[in-house]
């Protein structure tokens, strides 16, 4: 777990007995605030590093979503595995991998975190638990399911974090490997803990215009999985989620799913025809419930800080990420010879023609 | 008369052309529609034909493709994007085991006019995933045509014809040139599969390449050019079915030849042309056919890994100096 | 149509005002009886073809489901179209395929349904509604939605029959298939009857072993496909739900799926290992709720007609299928020259190297 | 030591020598456990090591081999059962974008020690479905090995390899021959991939061909013969890494080389053949490399038709007639 990532040993989640809102305690809550500041300050210098033409491929940022990443990595005990889509800066960084390899991936230098060798889409950190980013929508969930019955099958109580978005739902691997992950874990195999990050749309194509039945949750019955939703603009409540159903998890072996309902205010890619699917209002609204802003908010309320202090942690996020940029900025390029290394494992690393 | 037109217009004008002159021809893909397409090469079309003809789909490829199997055998003739064809892999089931052999396990009962489209090759900085060129992976398998144009005119012209076809067609786009221009000709200028097009006459070696690597060669040629060497460039255009003749008396006259791919070297087109030529021109040819290939690895992200990944002008002109038994440059 | 599949124009079907068993009329229950004859006679008659060697490739014998396809086929309308997997005699032979030509081509001869060319699982019979049966399973469901979308599109009133297996449902391309279906029905563009055929097993994998969600038919609901399920040993049970179904699809132009409980008491191919996973008492049970042998007991027990008349229908369909056999038999094997024929539509009609 | 064994039994001992020798093996697949396997390779093995080591999957392709990637990510070794390799469309996005590349595309932070193993190539009229030869189909991407074994021993010997290896392997078994003998070495005979064999040594034609077809071209080798001509006959066994040296050694001695495939010829490991025969031995080569392939047609059902479509030993020794310049017969 990176610094980010630690929190006070008191810093649990209660559920007010009036059944109302959430209260996390101060420290916490300051510490969720200076995690999605970190995510979204490294989100906004991708933008920028991508105009610049630093940053090539395809770009996906995270900007609107950090509270889902953010309160369910909480929940991340070492040992776990977390596994997502082409999405993955907010994964990485929340597990502990410095920004700067994880700029540097983006800029394609050999300091990146794979090598740069894979690039935004592909981040992976398998020593702090991040086995990878996928390009191929739906593609990653049966490895997901995977990785999870290895956990059992290895005899260890880790849990898998298993990331889709609403689009991946419509593939057929989902449905293929949910049914695995029901069916094992009738037998206690199977510890995936499915999140589905609802954000209204796949590329520019919503929910509504991508099934009859819109409710992703629910989806799950068809497997036996159990499932719930989360508000996940709101990190106090994901982390509530996060904390009881990882634990379940963790102690059954079977599979839960969460959909966490949330909202990109950022194109879909680096090159989004932005307003063609989507009025402006919708996203001015969904700005107005942005997860860090929330936060900013009821600290402010509660006078935990000051919109003084609150600049100076955003400050220091962004600080921190012009490291990570001037980092990424300095470093070369992949040494030629990496272009033939990683292709088998091995004695016999390479096969093919040099 | 022929108008300059970009690679990405030509294509869309041989669609229009066929949504207006045949109500059976629909157009199928994700974010083809409302999004307007993410290559915009469907942009505009939504609000033109309509949900119902201009169709987007939920993601899952191998379930709309086959839908559109399904409906090319009812007789509606299915354009389907394959946003690229990276993701095809997930729908080759139903490109090989349904597109490419309803008819022929049905006793000709069936047909299948259905056409395949999206953009082929690799990008910039897409990455292993978004890495491909599958001309071999498809050309492999009877039922299938597969054909891979590389200028505006030809993209039109071969998508008119593939549209028409009884038959299921992968369109094989040169992805990376949707913004080069080029002259089309106007009003219906098809252009029949199986064809190669001589791109520049030559009589000292032959380069035969398809897609954006045709324009490579085209460079190369005039690097040769410089030293003496006149190269007669060869664009196969279409894969299956292929053209053997027009490459066999190039080489006859050339003598030597180099096949150029983006895709891997092992049982891809290359190897294929190399065996073709050293079997019907095997007295004609002076030197072993060469093939420049793209590197033995998935596609890697870092720019610099990539450049090496993808074949360049100076390893097909290395290539070509071989064969003409000159210093490599 | 064929002959044994007209009935009189009033054979409808009664439900009883008590809500007791369906009343079906006498003839159409003989009418039925006939069907379901025929089509027993010929699947024993593949059968000893197979072990004769005369039959090659897979065979998949349709014995003990024959309420199924007999049931739902009494709602077929000229027009409508049916596509299936690879047990698929029974629908061909429904359908109003010739006997002889559908044993021809199990006999790999030229005169066969397909000329020889597809064998027992890949049967066509265009010209009757017939769009094939298929060998990849699950891989013609998303045919049959597409079949169902261009009737729409094509502006008739005919739905699509489409039949698969329970073991087929595991398979993401059904996923794919039904979400579509939802989505396209919604607007009234994809009359797609679903057919379940719950035989409870595919191939030597119990329903149970398959999937930890083991309602089928429930199984729609997450493509917002309304759904039932029927006894699939009750031929008149069946014709019931078909007919009033086949009507809400044609009117609506919406999907609907039924799950036919039934069972194979045949083996799962020509050479299976029948008692590995499933114990003789299972099949001994199932037989006396054989679909053929309860209409017979009804029949009797109604005094419709007696065990000789029975016996007759019975000998009428055999030797039906004695003259197919027959036919088969004397036949020819395709010419030469089909080798390379039908592998393309249109003048370029072989491409190939000769 | 040596003791006669069939194929099946021979497939069967390594699997059961490595699930003994390493817990982190299991079996997955379609009705390899309880049902025994469709072609009892399996048969026994869940009553022996139970449901956690022999997992029956439901019919999901795609998703039980992206799972098996999965587990072999975190070290397990699966070995995946495609019933029949006909079925591996559906997996192909799993295998090419998975399995083969995520080594590559997470700089080499994780291996996938992976088996997928299954019949391929044609039958006995199976048909157009169930009628494949998948070797360049899965030989064309760098990150797999692929291997096609066809004697016993080798199929053992083949088989503890692939287990063994850190990388995912497509095993093609010669799915006609699990019930023929041959001489099997007893324990741990693991054969390397990437040497091909020679299966009869001769120097007037090589004879090159992998699978079922090694047998066919030693049948056409008697037959030659007893014209007084002696192929020379080489199993290739392994298709990526590929052995060019062994052909091309054979062919500097032979000076004539006919490839043999079940698979269709376009694309296909006969033609790569061809390329590095004409590439590497061009001033060895009497005649051009003919290659004998599959009919470029979906398999037919008809057993004449199917006979047809497959390659036949006439057509095989007629092309060695025609590599020798000897009338054909
Ligand atoms: C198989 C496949 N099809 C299409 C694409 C192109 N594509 C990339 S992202 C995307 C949308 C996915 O939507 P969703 O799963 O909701 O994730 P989100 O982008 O909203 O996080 C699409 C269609 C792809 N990468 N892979
Ligand atoms: C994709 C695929 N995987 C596996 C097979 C092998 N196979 C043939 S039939 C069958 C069982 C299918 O069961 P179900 O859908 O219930 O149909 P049933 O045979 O019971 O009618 C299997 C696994 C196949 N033909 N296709
Ligand atoms: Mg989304
Ligand atoms: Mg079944």
């Amino acid at each position: 777990m990176s610094a980010e990532n630690e929190h006070s040993e008191d810093g649990g989640v209660e559920t007010r007995e009036d059944g109302g809102a959430i209260a996390t305690s101060s420290e916490r809550l300051v510490d969720l605030y200076r995690q999605m500041a970190l995510i979204r300050a490294f989100e906004e210098a991708c933008q920028k590093g991508f105009r610049q033409g630093k940053i090539g491929g395809y770009l996906h940022v995270y900007i609107g979503q950090e509270a889902v990443a953010t309160g369910f990595l909480q929940a991340f005990e070492e040992g776990d595995r977390v596994i997502t889509a082409y999405r993955d800066h907010a994964h990485a960084l929340l597990l502990g991998s410095d920004p700067k390899e994880v700029m540097a991936e983006l800029y394609g230098k050999g300091t990146g975190l794979v090598k740069g060798k894979g690039g935004s889409m592909h981040l992976f950190d398998v020593e702090r638990g991040l086995m990878g980013g996928y390009g191929i929508v739906g593609g990653h969930i049966p490895l997901g399911v995977g990785i999870a019955y290895a956990m059992r099958y290895q005899e260890t109580d880790h849990i898998t974090q298993l990331y889709l978005g609403d689009g991946a739902m419509s593939q057929g691997a989902f449905h293929e490997a949910a049914n695995l992950a029901g069916l094992w874990g009738r037998e206690g195999q199977c510890p995936c803990l499915f999140i589905v990050e609802n954000n209204k749309y796949g590329m520019g194509t919503s929910v509504e215009r991508t099934t009859a039945m819109t409710d992703l949750a629910a989806k799950f019955d068809a497997y036996g999985i159990e499932h719930e939703k989360v508000d996940g603009m709101d990190v106090e409540a994901v982390v509530e989620a996060a904390e009881r159903v990882a634990e379940q998890v963790r102690e059954t072996g079977k599979p839960y799913a969460i959909e966490a309902l949330t909202y990109r205010t950022a194109p879909h890619g680096a090159a989004d025809f932005f307003e063609n699917y989507r009025t402006k209002e919708e996203i001015e609204e969904w700005r107005e419930r942005d997860p860090i802003g929330m936060v900013e908010h009821k600290l402010i309320e509660n006078d935990v800080l000051d919109e003084d202090k609150l600049e100076e942690i955003r400050d220091e996020a962004k600080e921190r990420i012009q490291e990570a940029v001037e980092f990424a900025d300095e470093s070369d390029e992949p040494p030629e010879e990496e272009l033939y290394t990683d292709v088998y494992a091995g004695e016999d690393e390479y096969t093919g023609e040099a | 008369m022929a108008e300059t037109k970009t690679y990405r217009e030509a294509l869309r004008e041989a669609m229009v052309h066929e949504l207006d002159n045949d109500e059976s021809v629909v157009l199928m893909g994700e974010d083809i529609g409302v999004y307007g397409g993410t290559h915009l090469i469907t942009d505009g079309l939504y609000d033109e034909y309509g949900p119902n003809r201009i169709m987007d789909v939920p993601i899952s490829e191998n379930g709309f493709t086959g839908a559109a199997v399904g409906m090319a055998m009812m007789g509606m003739r299915p354009v389907v994007e394959m946003m690229t064809w990276n993701f095809s892999f997930l729908a080759a089931d139903q490109i090989i085991q349904n597109a490419a052999k309803v008819r022929y396990f049905s006793g000709g009962q069936v047909e299948v006019p259905l056409v395949i489209r999206g953009p082929n090759g690799g990008g910039v900085q897409l990455s292993a995933q978004h890495t491909h060129s599958l001309e071999s992976f498809y050309g492999h398998f009877p039922g299938l045509k597969v054909v891979a144009p590389v200028t505006p005119n030809d993209v039109k012209g071969m998508m008119l014809t593939a549209i028409r076809d009884p038959n299921p067609v992968i369109f094989l786009e040169a992805g990376a040139l949707y913004g080069t221009k080029g002259e089309v000709e106007e009003g219906d200028n098809a252009v029949p599969f199986g064809k190669a097009r001589v791109a520049r006459e030559g009589s000292d070696v032959t380069l035969i390449a398809y897609g954006r690597q045709v324009n490579l060669c085209l460079r190369a040629a005039d690097t040769l050019s410089e030293d003496g060497f006149e190269a007669e460039v060869i664009d196969l255009r279409s894969l299956r079915p292929f053209d053997e003749d027009t490459i066999v008396e190039s080489v006859e006259k050339t003598h030597r030849a180099v096949a150029v791919q983006e895709q891997w070297r092992w049982f891809g087109v290359a190897s294929e042309v190399a065996a073709i030529i050293q079997d019907r021109a095997f007295d004609s040819l002076d030197a072993p056919v060469e093939r420049v290939s793209g590197a033995e690895v998935p596609g890697p992200y870092a720019r610099n890994l990539e450049l090496m990944a993808f074949p360049s002008e100076k390893q097909v002109t290395n290539a070509a100096r071989r064969v003409l038994y000159e210093e490599e440059k």
